[in-house]
């Protein structure tokens, strides 16, 4: 059995953030990441972030990533653990997980849950075949590991993460196509659309897949997209096929809430957050005692602003667990300013909402 | 026009149909046989003489709309294909149109069927009420449609079965899920127990999304009134050897 | 929802619908289930749905002798198109102490009198059904051919259709709040719906029988332990039998689909209804395993839960009226075969409500045998 | 195929190593997984599924899902977009729910 102050689960964005916090602080922290990579998302991120300095904007994520962890090297209280995944949470206060290959069980005083988010997937005939891959995959193919996922692609969905991937799938040599998305407007960042467009890639909002084709041995072929209505219905005749060997899903995320559910976490859903999202107080706790949330596993945002949360809840979790720093407050005041800087535009405007649902007090 | 299309014209079809009040006053048949050809077999099938007595076998079948119950012997008996029974006030909201169709597989009762125009394209969704087969083997389809479609629709299509993948792990498709809806198991988790969806190696991450949505679309309601179903333990699997192996040690 | 009914049954479980189809059966009318979440909610969906009829006790024997049979005519007797998956690859009971083994000659001996096909195999023969088996601490086995498993939730669904095309009503989510009484009679259940005015009431609340009977005011010998189980990830048929033995304290089988269920009686269990997963079954159930099915180590567990088991005195069911409480039923106190006794469950109360000639001999299994002290002992449960 | 020059990222490469796909040999890096390897060696149908057959390639490529099951030195059911590459090591392709050994 492992006594630790706190436990942090995934060393992505949130996580690390957290565990930098916490340890400052003076906990003993383990982080346990499944990959055998750390840094979560940020890794496969070859882009510029926006933000702020204090979110190292204008850095591109996998040099944040390696500015966190670099942060967490000198820290002897915490230890990172790759290749670990958190398999349970029981309500006997005891976690188990897979860490190299041993089943491992775990007493933590405190948890910061920062599993962050998985990939939503969409219904059409032939979805299934391969060469269509979630957004996610294609950058581990090219980001990761410097693999070419294909020729063509058509991207689907141009929201943040479809705009991105479409740019960098054509930084790695690949030719977009298309991008297509089912919405009369673009979702994601105006910029990043016109990177797109200036390199003659077209967006077809109002539009969808009908189906894919391929055969047995090759998967994907083509795919067959058309227009939608009004009423997200697609219009017959309005149909056209691309010669394609990839398609990209790039339709949203989900929050990876498996433990909140399974330790008792009171949730609710909000679609404009990705799914089901747990009550919350204003310093990330749940309505579980000891358990903190941070990132996307609290409602799908952007990495600056799982990286504040990740700071707050490292915060919280070490003051609950009795650690001082002689400016908690003031640090914890900063993180709720950075939050709420992050949301207040009108691109955080669905973000506020889901904020406000879920935002309770538990004293 | 119906010589160069195959396609009656607004007002031939407002000439066949009968008046609102006639309409209004129970189910009725509705021939749409504009060219005279010999042919009778209309009159001949009707037993209350509801389709008047030809004078030539090329006369064009006459209706005296007050006999007529809707019974729907004539539509099974054209040749053509000609004649529907329309009830407009089958229900609240819904009419039912009695048709021919000559097709297999046979609609099932209860099915959600593309109800199509005269000139084949789906206009829009139709319940089947009934399928009645006569020995004749044109068989007579009861399907329900909204009321302001009557004049619309004229025949029938079955939806190609939606093979999209829902869940990978144990090969569940949409068609599969809409159909186990469509038979009362309306909760992820009913869902999850008779199809085992989302019980595979990946945990239900990628198919309960995709359920839920579903599920919200067949019963009208927003996914935020919906329940996510269980969540067990573990999120990934795991060797029995190496979970043995635990000796408590830290 | 309706406003009144003959008889009234809580539960959706398989005790509930084997029940009302058997009532229906035999000539009632008015039958309404009531269900708290949708049918196989509680204990039926989460139980193993091992078939057996070896027993130590003539009761059980005839009980489970009876269930089998039926369900090996349950296809057309409840004539469900997608069949309920009765695999009838046998059970082995493994022996692996003297005392056991002594106890497994006369449990086969007892069930050989009552007509049950079982018998002892050495530790070889054992071998020969299942060639995963590790024998080194097997004394014998006693098998049965004829037992098995079923899908327990094609099987309730399969009841739940007969009883409905019966002329049975259905209401899944639709918790019982209450249950009226007149002049100390049954009178009729309130449920978060609405009233439902009737005479008779048939508590088959499985783990939660004790809270169902609360609402009336009644108080029943009875608890509901937690019980865990896991699943594999499917793999191509290897373990045709279930395999269970007492001693070493597990059950085990590969389903049809590929997946192995497998579970063991943990101690020091909460009783207070909870049933989420125990932190201490994973390693527990997996050394045992692995150490009778060494090949076993290399199959992933894909998930745990638990459900309830409610237990009685002496581990038999009550099939009975409550004493003080006219109309008032109770099927209940399986003590963890619920499952598999259902069809016995479902005739003999049909048969006790209305007042029928019985078929098995449910009649011991009534509230006297604990005031006469005269408690059916049982010594076959995991 | 793999990415040469990258605007961005400075790829680097770590020691070759050499595996077989149903009989064929691959040659692949020490620090990929098999999926991506096999990916970058053209190869992209990696399953089929359970019940229907249907080919299925990597999708979420981070053990998410059980698309790219496969059978690894003779173990079924392998994860292979999260299990890395090893010199040596024989990944077949797996048809059915696989056998355990």
């Amino acid at each position: 059995m492992i006594n630790i102050d706190l436990l942090v689960v995934g060393a992505g964005p949130a996580g690390l953030s957290a565990a930098i916090k916490a340890g400052n602080a003076g906990a003993s922290v383990l982080v346990l990441e499944r990959s055998h990579q750390l840094g979560g998302q940020l890794v496969k991120q070859t882009h510029m972030f926006f933000g702020s300095e204090k979110q190292y904007a204008t850095h591109r994520g996998f040099e944040i990533s390696d500015i966190l962890l670099a942060e967490l090297d000198k820290m002897e209280n915490v230890t990172i653990q790759p290749h670990a995944t958190v398999l349970a949470a029981y309500d006997d206060g005891i976690w188990t997980a897979e860490i190299e290959g041993q089943y491992q069980k775990i007493k933590p005083s405190a948890v910061v849950v920062a599993t962050g988010a998985s990939e939503k997937s969409l219904l059409f005939p032939g979805n299934d075949l391969p060469g269509i891959y979630g957004a996610g995959a294609v950058q581990t193919l090219m980001n990761q590991y410097g693999v070419k996922p294909a020729n063509r692609v058509v991207m689907l969905g141009a929201g943040n993460i479809g705009l991105i991937v479409s740019y960098q799938l054509m930084q790695a040599g690949v030719e977009v196509i298309a991008v297509v998305e089912g919405s009369p407007t673009i979702g994601g960042y105006l910029v990043h659309a016109s990177k797109l467009r200036r390199m003659g890639v077209p967006i077809f909002t109002s539009h969808t897949i009908k189906n894919a084709k391929g055969a047995n041995t090759n998967g994907l072929e083509s795919v067959t997209l058309w227009k939608l209505d009004e009423n997200w219905q697609g219009i017959s005749g309005s149909e056209f096929t691309y010669h394609v060997d990839a398609l990209c899903i790039a339709v949203g995320l989900s929050p990876l809430s498996e433990l909140l559910w399974q330790i008792g976490c009171k949730m609710t859903f909000s679609a404009p957050m990705g799914g089901y999202i747990p009550y919350r107080d204003k310093y990330m706790r749940t309505s579980q005692k000891g358990i903190y949330i941070a990132g996307d596993v609290g409602g799908v945002e952007e990495a600056s602003s799982a990286m504040v949360s990740g700071q707050l809840a490292g915060i919280s979790a070490a003051e609950y667990l009795g650690f001082e720093m002689p400016n908690m407050a003031a640090m914890k005041q900063d993180c709720l300013n950075q939050l709420a800087s992050l949301r207040q535009g009108p691109k955080g405007a669905h973000i506020r909402a889901g904020i406000r649902q879920a935002e309770v007090s538990f004293e | 026009m119906l010589e160069k299309t195959g396609v009656p014209t607004e007002t031939q079809i407002d000439s066949a149909f009968p008046n609102e009040t006639r309409l209004n006053e129970g189910p009725v048949a509705v021939i749409e046989c504009f060219q005279p050809i010999p042919c009778n077999p209309c009159a001949m099938a009707c037993p209350r003489q509801a389709i008047l007595p030809f004078a030539d076998i090329n006369d064009v079948p006459v209706m005296d709309n007050d006999k007529c119950n809707g019974c729907g012997l004539c539509v099974m008996k054209c040749p053509g294909l000609a004649i529907i029974v329309v009830d407009i006030n089958w229900s609240e909201t819904k009419a039912l149109i009695k048709l021919p169709y000559e097709f297999r597989p046979l609609p099932q009762k209860g099915q959600i069927l593309h109800a199509l125009d005269r000139e084949g394209h789906p206009i829009a969704n139709a319940e089947v009420i009934n399928v009645i087969v006569p020995a004749n083997k044109t068989p007579v389809i009861s399907i329900a449609v909204d009321k302001d479609l009557i004049k619309k629709v004229r025949n029938i299509c079955i939806p190609e079965d939606n093979d999209s993948i829902v869940c990978r792990c144990s090969d569940i498709t949409v068609a599969d899920i809409q159909s186990f809806i469509a038979q009362g198991y309306t909760s992820v988790d009913e869902l999850k127990r008779i199809t085992r969806l989302g019980m595979g190696a990946c945990q239900g991450r990628t198919c309960i999304p995709l359920v839920m949505r579903e599920l919200s679309t067949a019963l009208k309601k927003p996914i935020s009134e919906l329940t996510s179903g269980t969540h067990r333990p573990i999120v990934k699997s795991m060797k029995l050897g190496d979970v043995a192996a635990y000796g408590g040690k830290s | 929802m309706r406003k009144t009914a003959d008889i009234v049954i809580i539960g959706g479980g398989i005790s509930g619908v084997t029940i009302g189809y058997f009532l229906l059966k035999h000539g009632a009318k008015n039958v309404v289930l009531l269900e708290r979440d949708y049918l196989t909610a509680g204990a039926t969906g989460r139980c193993g749905a091992g078939i057996r009829q070896q027993w130590g006790a003539p009761l059980n024997c005839r009980m489970s002798q009876f269930s089998c049979e039926f369900f090996e005519n349950a296809q057309d007797e409840l004539d469900y198109a997608h069949g309920i998956e009765f695999h009838q690859g046998g059970y082995l009971m493994l022996a692996t102490t003297e005392n056991e083994l002594e106890q497994t000659r006369k449990n086969v001996a007892l069930q050989n009198s009552l007509g049950i096909a079982s018998k002892m195999l050495s530790p070889e023969e054992t071998k020969e059904i299942v060639p995963l088996l590790d024998t080194k601490k097997i004394l014998a086995a006693a098998y049965h051919h004829k037992d098995g498993h079923l899908n327990p939730f094609h099987t309730t669904q399969a009841f739940a259709n007969a009883f409905k095309r019966l002329g049975g009503e259905i209401y899944i989510n639709t918790n019982v709040t209450g249950i009226t009484t007149t002049q100390g009679k049954i009178s009729g259940v309130d449920t978060e719906h609405g009233h439902i005015a009737t005479t008779i009431v048939v508590n088959a609340a499985g783990g939660y029988s004790q809270a169902v009977a609360a609402l009336a005011g009644v108080d029943l010998p009875l608890h509901s332990e937690r019980h865990n189980i896991l699943v594999t990830e499917p793999v191509e048929p290897m373990l045709s039998a279930m395999l269970m033995s007492f001693s070493l304290n597990f059950y085990c089988q590969q389903v049809p689909h590929g997946s192995f269920i497998m579970g063991r009686t943990c101690p020091d269990q909460p009783n207070d209804l909870r049933i989420t997963a125990d932190s201490s079954f994973l390693e527990a159930m997996a050394k045992t395993i692995t150490d009778v099915l060494p090949s076993l180590k290399n199959l992933r567990i894909l998930r745990q839960w638990a459900g309830l088991y409610n237990m009685s005195p002496d581990k038999h069911p009550i099939y009975d009226q409550i004493p003080q409480l006219p109309g008032f039923y109770l099927a209940a106190g399986f003590s963890g075969h619920g499952f598999m006794m259902a069809p016995a469950t479902g005739l003999s109360m049909a048969e006790l409500i209305l007042g029928l000639e019985p078929t098995l001999p449910w009649k011991q299994l009534g509230f006297n045998r604990f005031q006469s002290g005269e408690l059916l002992l049982e010594s076959s449960v995991v | 195929m793999r990415i040469s020059e990258h605007p961005i990222l400075d790829l680097k490469r770590s020691s070759p190593v050499k595996f077989t796909f149903d009989g064929t040999e691959i040659s692949a890096f020490d620090n990929e997984t098999i999926a991506v390897a096999l990916h970058a060696a053209g190869i992209r149908t990696l399953s089929h599924s359970v019940n229907k057959h249907r080919p299925r390639g990597l999708y979420c490529a981070i053990g998410n899902c059980s698309s790219c099951v496969m059978i690894v030195d003779g173990e079924a059911n392998v994860k292979t977009c999260i299990t890395l590459v090893q010199d040596g090591m024989v990944v077949e392709s797996q048809k059915g729910k696989g056998n355990l050994q």
